[in-house]
C-alpha cells in the first residue's frame, strides 16, 4: 500500500457539518475511511477528487451499498486497523 | 388527530429512527391514523437490500413492508433526498410514495414529531 | 513502521451503546487489533461513552448486549478500561467507592470497567503507538 | 383557545441531561405552565432522555442536579412520569420489578418516575391540548 | 398577538441540517420560536423573510447575543407556554 | 507530541465542548503541548459576555482566560466560522488568534481529537 499522510474516519453522514469540514481538509496524499453513517457519502456519488478513499465493509452492506462503492476500496476490520498503523496520523471526525 | 412522524437521521448510527417506527406503531395500535416521513438521510432507511447483521444489528426493510398491515397509512419520501443519496423506484422498498416536503404537506397533519 | 510488528492501541470511545454505533465498531477495531498480533494498552470511554459501563442494559433477546460483549472481551484479552469520572459522575455511572462517597442507593459499573481521571487518556495518547476515538454519528 | 383558559400539557423529553439541554427547557417551559394555571398530563421520556429519570446522577456540588430538580417539580405537584421501557431497558435504567425479572445486580430509577410503554404517550396525546417534545441539540 | 399557523420550536444551531429543512419548510403565517443553540441563527442575521420569529430569553443571555436579536422578539418561558398554546400546531424541530 | 483538540458544536446545547476544555486542560497539567481549535458553530464558545446562569450553566470564559496560565498553548479559531457568527476581535474572547482551517493547519499537530 502507498504511503497516506493523514487517515481522516468519517462516520458522520454527508448531512452533518462535521462532514463538509473533513472533506475540505483533506489533502491528496490523505486517505479517507468511510465507516458507520459515513459511508453514505457513496451513495451521493461525491466522493472527493484527491486523496484515496476506503469504506468499511459490514457497514456498506447495512446500509445496502454493495453496489454503489465505485472508486472506493471497500476494508475489512484487519484493514482498518492496518491503514490506522500505516498513515503517519489518524484523526476521528 | 393525524400524526406524521418525521425520520432525519440516518439508519444504525443512531437509534432515534428505530424510535421513531416503533412511535408510528404504537399510534397504530391505538388506532390513531399515523404516517411516516423520511427526509435527509432518513431516506437511506429506505434501501432495498440492507444486510445489517454484519453490524450486529437487525435492518428493519421487514418492519417498514408490514407497517401497511399494522395500519400506517403511508411511507412518504422527500424527493430530493432520495435523489442526493441515488435512490428511485428501482432501489427503493415498496410502499413508499415520494413527495416534495413543503408547508402544505404538514399542514395537513394536526401534530408532527421527531423520536430525537 | 509496519504493520507486521506488534503495535499498540489506546481506544477512546465517546459514543453511548443503542444510541450511537460506536462502542461495536471499536469492538470490531479491537479485535480485529488483537487478532494481528497488536497490544491495547487501554480502553478509555468519554462522554455519553461512559453508559458502555453499565452493569443494568437489558436489551431485548434477539439483540446484541453491547456492555456483555465489550466485558468479556477485555476480561478475555485482559485489557485495562477506564470510564471517565467526571463523565462517569453526571451521567449517573457509580461504583462502590463513590457510591459510598456520594451516598447513593446503588452501584452499577460492570465489571471489569473500573473509574479514574483523564490522566489515564494522556498516559494511554502517550504510550501507545495510535489514539483512536470512536464518536456517536448522527 | 386563549391562553387564559387552562389548557393541558403533555412534556416529551428525549435528550439526556449533561448531554443535552433538553431536561432543563422542559423544566422551565414545565414551571411556566404550572405557574399559569395550566395542567402537565404527564412527562414522558423517551431515548436518551430516560437518563433523566437516573437515581444515581452525581454532577459537581456547583451544577445542577437535573434529575434531582425534575424529581421536586414532578412530586411538589403530582405530575405523572415515566420513562419509555424499551428506551429505558436498552439503556440501564431499571426499576425493582426489571430487575427481578432481569436479574441484574440494582435497580437506579429515581422515584417518582416510573416504567411504562408507549401507550402513555399516545394516551397524553390524545388527551392533552399540547403535546411538545425536548429534543437533544448539536 | 396575531394568529400563528404553525409554531416552529428550533433549537438546532444553524450548522445543523434540521435547521435549514425547518427554515425552508416554514411560511408566512408560521412563527418561529429559537430556543437552546437555536438562537445562534440570530448572529449568522439570516433570520426567514416571512413569518414571527422569537428567541427565548436565557438561551440569548447564555450565548451572549443580546446585541444582535434584530427583528426577533426575546420573550421567556410564560410567552413560550402562551405561543404554544397560541399557535393551531406546535413542530418541535 | 503536540495534541489539537478540535470543537465544532455549540456552547450550552451539548456537554462535549466542555470536556474538549477538560481534555486540553489535562494535556496541560501532564506538560503535554496542546492547542483548541473552534470550528463551525464551535466558535460560539467564545463570544463575550455569555451569562449561561439564567440555563442553570456556567459560562466557559473564564475557564478559557485561564487556558495560557494552564499551559495550553494557544485558542485558534476558524476565521470563516467567525464571519459566519458576526464575532470579529471586538466581540471575541481575549487571546483567541483567528486562523484558516487548511490541511497544513493539522499537520503542524501529532494528534487531533475532538470530545465527541
Amino acid at each position: 500500500m502507498t504511503a497516506i499522510q493523514t487517515l481522516h474516519i468519517l462516520n458522520k453522514s454527508p448531512d452533518h457539518p462535521r462532514a463538509a469540514r473533513c472533506l475540505e481538509i483533506m489533502s491528496a496524499e490523505d486517505g479517507l475511511l468511510l465507516i458507520g453513517g459515513g459511508v453514505l457519502l457513496l451513495a451521493t456519488g461525491n466522493l472527493p477528487g484527491a486523496g484515496k478513499v476506503f469504506a468499511l465493509s459490514p457497514d456498506v452492506d447495512a446500509r445496502g451499498l454493495r453496489q454503489l462503492t465505485g472508486d472506493a476500496s471497500v476494508v475489512d476490520f484487519p484493514e482498518m486497523v492496518a491503514l490506522s498503523l500505516q498513515a503517519q496520523r489518524v484523526i476521528s471526525w | 388527530m393525524s400524526t406524521l412522524i418525521m425520520i432525519d437521521q440516518p439508519p444504525y448510527g443512531a437509534w432515534s429512527g428505530r424510535e421513531a417506527l416503533d412511535m408510528a406503531f404504537s399510534l397504530a395500535a391505538f388506532d390513531q391514523p399515523a404516517s411516516l416521513l423520511f427526509t435527509g438521510a432518513g431516506v437511506n432507511w429506505l434501501r432495498q437490500a440492507q444486510e445489517a447483521s454484519g453490524i450486529g444489528q437487525k435492518s428493519v426493510e421487514k418492519n417498514l413492508s408490514a407497517a401497511p398491515i399494522f395500519g400506517i397509512e403511508a411511507i412518504l419520501a422527500d424527493r430530493a433526498a432520495c435523489n442526493t443519496y441515488s435512490l428511485d423506484e428501482s432501489s427503493l422498498i415498496e410502499g413508499v410514495t415520494l413527495v416534495d416536503v413543503k408547508t402544505a404537506l404538514l399542514t395537513g397533519y394536526h401534530h408532527t414529531a421527531f423520536a430525537g | 513502521m509496519t504493520d507486521s510488528s506488534t503495535e499498540s492501541f489506546t481506544l477512546v470511545i465517546t459514543g453511548a451503546p443503542y444510541s450511537s454505533q460506536a462502542p461495536q465498531t471499536a469492538l470490531g477495531f479491537a479485535q480485529a487489533a488483537v487478532n494481528a498480533g497488536h497490544h491495547i494498552d487501554r480502553v478509555f470511554l468519554y462522554g455519553d461513552g461512559v453508559h458502555l459501563a453499565s452493569a443494568l442494559c437489558a436489551p431485548p433477546s434477539d439483540e446484541t448486549n453491547w456492555s456483555e460483549e465489550w466485558s468479556r472481551f477485555l476480561t478475555d484479552h485482559s485489557i485495562p478500561s477506564v470510564a471517565c469520572i467526571a463523565s462517569a459522575l453526571r451521567r449517573g455511572l457509580i461504583n462502590e467507592v463513590e457510591q459510598k462517597r456520594y451516598e447513593l442507593p446503588a452501584a452499577n459499573l460492570r465489571a471489569p470497567f473500573e473509574i479514574a481521571g483523564l490522566g489515564e487518556w494522556v498516559e494511554g495518547r502517550i504510550k501507545s503507538t495510535r489514539t483512536l476515538y470512536f464518536h456517536a454519528g448522527d
